[in-house]
């Protein structure tokens, strides 16, 4: 073993015990359940609206490189699309990277083809701007004049045009990111958001698999470990006991 | 007529806006700059340098956030200069080279005492940003041939003089980017970290500093100006602190108006609901 | 042609067609933003260029460092995407790629910024400060518990909550002290290098 | 062929991985020479990556131009400006004169610019958003404009604002961004294991 790193190694094997060991569990029993998220609610909100108001959402990734956050912002853009799709309102995707254009076109598609409406599904809606992500989807913005505004992924500074943007129109707007930069502004900005992992929590809740249900069980574990840790440290420091406080760093 | 106040055309607060940072930068008020204890801090830290120390010195930004973080390299640069330790400059992000070039060259025309290669190196672009700085952890005389100029890197003393990234004693890092680069340089046993960053970055960066994990850390053109006066040699962050004041001070009141607007709406609407 | 006085014109010609889309969107603004796109483009692939050249090609053409042709030959492969029948040729270069960051960044998160700033939380409870700290700090981990649903957990979540929201609003507080300097920076620009003014004042 | 094709990728991330993790927790010296040459290796390959997205843009405006729709002409501005900066920049490397004229005043001024912007946003945002709708939002508008009052004029008229900024970014601020970091990197780790191991490979593009 490395010096300074005999923690860490506990640590990580902890997280692939119970990540294995719950998505396992998950396999058997088919049970899973998180918290309610206020967002997915909002979600729902805002496409009723846009129903009522005749007028379409709208949905980014934000122009982040690939990562997790996709993975979660599918399952999440699914669950939209389906709502979309019952009650025949229109949702028109602005994409900054090719290379997810065909993943979101597949994930829309199954969400119509799952309440029977992929007759009605406007293909032209899925949009790839590249570098020109940013001005693109604010003209969309405003010329479609949208009732919902959805920005789930890696956002960098263009969470605050987007907000901006839609705000004109007063759309109900739902954001939620893992970069810490931008949950200030879409905290500020919208009706609802997810803040950094309750994302991955809330895909694991609408369509739970081993491996999601497995990632948030791992993540619940190693959090409450960390606070019984951060107690019991605080405790003996108190006392001027550091064993605990030079252990944890060994 | 308040309740307009809640729904004013953005283009009058922008239009507002510009006048009131344009006006300070022709006529400069000269706001007092109150230096905090974190700013004092990140001085010392850098002040306890001893000349001949290695030092890495990171400069991680795109022209993108080039207001913010020129203004703190020029500053750190005298510092770094004035305390003579030996430099190893390094860029990993696109687009940063061209300021490592710049404050290269304006601590070789600056200090006479710093002379290329002897005791001061720039080394090129890397790509790979977090694995590149594991390179450097794990091999830093496998990573780099060739110096920024293109140039053999065995043909200058220093770089000979070096075995790894175990030989310095503190790594100062400017960065538009929060924490990436501390994961891999904190694993370098013994070796400082000093952080240089963008005020939206700052609170990314803060619990680590909290921790102790970095040993200096400023942040914004705040801290640029703040270590401007600190080395004692006023530049532009100085300069623009006033454009700072003014638009703090009218987005407050922005923030306000906004709110007053709002209240009062909302309970004009109440009242309407209520009469129904 | 390309000297400094015809840079300045032209970079503020970019500079004020930027700009002027916070009146209104127009032609102006877009080719600037279209520009943009292809300097931006321009800039990251001469960048990559220079530092294949700088970090591999260099070194293996010329100091006979043979075993730096694999990740050359694994880098040409990425090209191969550009290609839908033979994107797959691409994968094993992407996997090496992602699987050498996910490795470095999961083992040095565990370290900096977990068991790090666990143990920077045990601080001694005996000032008000160091305990609204570790409440606030404890109480926002967890926030973050998702399966637990129990009743009285929900107050501390909620406690959290607001630890999490005074975080974000000092955190847009202070980046609109960024946002108003990189404005400043671009005033500076248009002011003192493009109109040549010189600050005067009292 | 499908070995090749949909198998070899996830070998080698978990092969590749595995060393790099390996070699982090245990001393085995051979293994940290290999894990350092893998990470040499992942620069250069890193540097290829730089100029991937070039062939989307191309193929997308190419497309336009040649199906001569209305943004025909941006698209070609786009097009002919990549077209330079490459030329230039492989012809006489990023070193070269012409090079760095391009970068500091084209480059240069739009990047800078393009963020600036965002000037514009935030001041608007903050007259839109901070409106007391609930008690997060109060929280959160209270929070902001501490800290802004900490800046130069208010110290003069209200000497105590920078220190209560100071409180609320040394206390509170710091605490509640301690846990985000906390759970961000959580996510972190479980992303990279996931990755690693193969149960999730959306990175390496979908098709056959």
């Amino acid at each position: 073993m490395n010096a300074g790193v005999t923690v860490s190694f506990i640590v990580f094997a902890l997280f692939v015990g119970v990540f294995y060991y719950s998505g396992a569990r998950f396999k058997q029993t088919g049970k899973f359940s998180a918290r309610k998220f206020e967002a997915l609610g909002k979600m729902e909100e805002a496409i009723g609206r846009a129903t009522e108001m005749g007028k379409p959402v709208h949905w980014s990734y934000g122009m982040g490189a690939f990562d997790a956050q996709y993975l979660a912002a599918f399952v999440l853009l699914e669950y939209a699309a389906s709502l979309c799709a019952k009650y025949d309102t229109r949702m028109i995707v602005s994409i900054a990277l090719p290379e997810v254009v065909p993943m979101t076109e597949e994930v829309i598609r199954k969400a119509y083809i799952e309440q029977g409406k992929l007759d009605t599904l406007h293909t032209e809606d899925v949009r790839f701007w590249g570098g020109s992500h940013n001005p693109a989807m604010i003209g969309t913005i405003s010329r479609e004049q949208v009732a919902g505004n959805f920005m789930i992924g890696s956002l960098f500074h263009e969470s605050i045009l987007s907000i901006e943007a839609a705000a004109r129109y007063n759309a109900i707007q739902v954001m939620g990111t893992q970069n810490t930069h931008q949950l200030p502004f879409i905290a500020a900005g919208c009706d609802a958001i997810f803040i950094g992992a309750e994302m991955f929590a809330a895909a694991a809740q609408l369509e739970p698999t081993p491996v999601r249900v497995g990632s948030v069980w791992a993540a619940d574990v190693l959090n409450v470990v960390f606070v019984g840790l951060m107690i019991i440290g605080a405790l003996l420091v108190t006392a001027g006991n550091t064993s605990l406080k030079t252990l944890i760093l060994k | 007529m308040i309740k307009k106040l809640s729904d004013i055309d953005v283009r009058w607060l922008y239009l507002i806006m510009v006048i009131f940072a344009i006006y300070p930068l022709l006529r400069p008020i000269g706001l007092p700059l109150p230096i905090t204890d974190r700013a004092r801090n990140s001085f010392a830290a850098i002040d306890a340098l001893r000349p001949g120390d290695l030092v890495f010195f990171g400069i991680d930004y795109s022209p993108t956030q080039e207001a913010e973080m020129w203004p703190q390299t020029l500053a750190i640069g005298h510092h770094l200069a004035q305390r003579g330790v030996k430099m190893v400059m390094l860029n990993m992000i696109e687009g940063a080279y061209r300021y490592e070039e710049r404050i290269r060259d304006f601590i070789l025309s600056e200090y006479p005492n710093y002379q290329y290669g002897v005791n001061i190196i720039a080394l090129p672009f890397t790509a790979g940003r977090e694995a590149a700085f594991n390179s450097i952890v794990a091999d830093l005389k496998g990573l780099y041939q060739v110096d920024l100029a293109g140039a053999a890197l065995n043909t200058l003393p220093l770089w000979n003089e070096i075995t790894g990234a175990g030989d310095f004693d503190m790594y100062v890092e400017l960065a538009d980017a929060p924490d990436w680069w501390l994961r891999p340089m904190s694993q370098v046993p013994g070796l400082k970290l000093w952080n240089g960053t963008v005020a939206s970055g700052a609170s990314t960066m803060a619990p680590l500093y909290q921790s102790g994990q970095m040993v200096g850390f400023i942040y914004g053109m705040a801290g640029a100006a703040e270590y401007e006066a600190l080395v004692k040699k006023p530049g532009s962050a100085a300069a623009a602190m006033d454009t700072q004041s003014m638009g703090h001070a009218l987005i407050i009141l922005f923030v306000i108006l906004g709110n007053i607007g709002y209240i009062v709406q909302r309970n004009a609407e109440a009242k309407a609901k209520g009469r129904k | 042609m390309l000297n400094a006085t015809t840079g300045t014109w032209l970079a503020a010609f970019l500079t004020l067609g930027l700009f002027s889309w916070m009146y209104k969107e127009n032609p102006w603004f877009r080719l600037v933003e279209h520009i943009y796109v292809g300097a931006a483009l321009g800039v990251l692939a001469s960048q990559g260029y220079q530092s294949v050249m700088d970090i591999a090609w260099k070194p293996a053409t010329q100091q006979g460092k043979t075993l730096l042709y694999v990740p050359l030959i694994l880098g040409a492969l990425l090209f191969s995407r550009w290609s839908k029948k033979y994107m797959w040729v691409s994968r094993s270069s992407m996997g090496f790629l992602v699987g050498t960051l996910s490795a470095v960044v999961m083992t040095g998160a565990i370290k900096a910024q977990l068991t790090a700033q666990v143990a920077a939380t045990m601080m001694p409870l005996n000032s008000a400060n160091n305990i609204i700290f570790f409440v606030i700090t404890a109480a926002a981990t967890m926030y973050f518990v998702f399966t637990l649903q129990a009743k009285w957990a929900s107050p501390i979540m909620d406690l959290g909550k607001y630890g999490m929201m005074i975080a974000f609003g000092a955190t847009f507080g202070n980046t609109v002290m960024s946002r108003i300097s990189l404005f400043t920076g671009r005033l500076q620009f248009l002011l003192f290098q493009w109109l040549k003014l010189t600050p005067g004042g009292s | 062929m499908q070995f090749v094709k949909s198998k070899l990728p996830v070998v080698v991330t978990f092969g590749a991985a595995f060393i790099i993790v390996a070699q982090y927790y245990f001393n085995i010296p051979a293994w940290k020479t290999l894990a350092a040459e893998f990470l040499r290796w992942n620069v250069i390959i890193a540097a290829f990556a730089l100029a991937l997205g070039i062939g989307g843009i191309v193929k997308l405006h190419w497309g336009r131009i040649s199906r001569r729709q209305p943004t025909a002409v941006y698209s070609a501005a786009t097009l002919i400006t990549l077209a330079i900066f490459l030329f230039v920049g492989l012809y006489e490397t990023t070193r070269g004169k012409t090079y760095t004229w391009l970068y500091d005043f084209i480059y240069n001024p739009v990047a800078a610019t393009s963020y600036a912007t965002t000037f514009f946003f935030i001041t608007s945002a903050a007259y839109r958003a901070f409106r007391i709708k609930n008690s997060y939002a109060a929280v959160l508008m209270i929070s902001a404009i501490l800290m802004m009052l900490q800046v130069g004029v208010f110290s003069v008229y209200l000497p105590v604002a920078p220190k209560i900024a100071a409180w609320v970014w040394n206390i509170p601020t710091t605490a509640g961004m301690r846990a985000v970091t906390i759970g961000a990197a959580l996510s972190v780790v479980g992303n990279a294991f996931r990755v690693i191991t193969g149960l999730e490979r959306g990175h390496l593009g979908g098709g056959e």
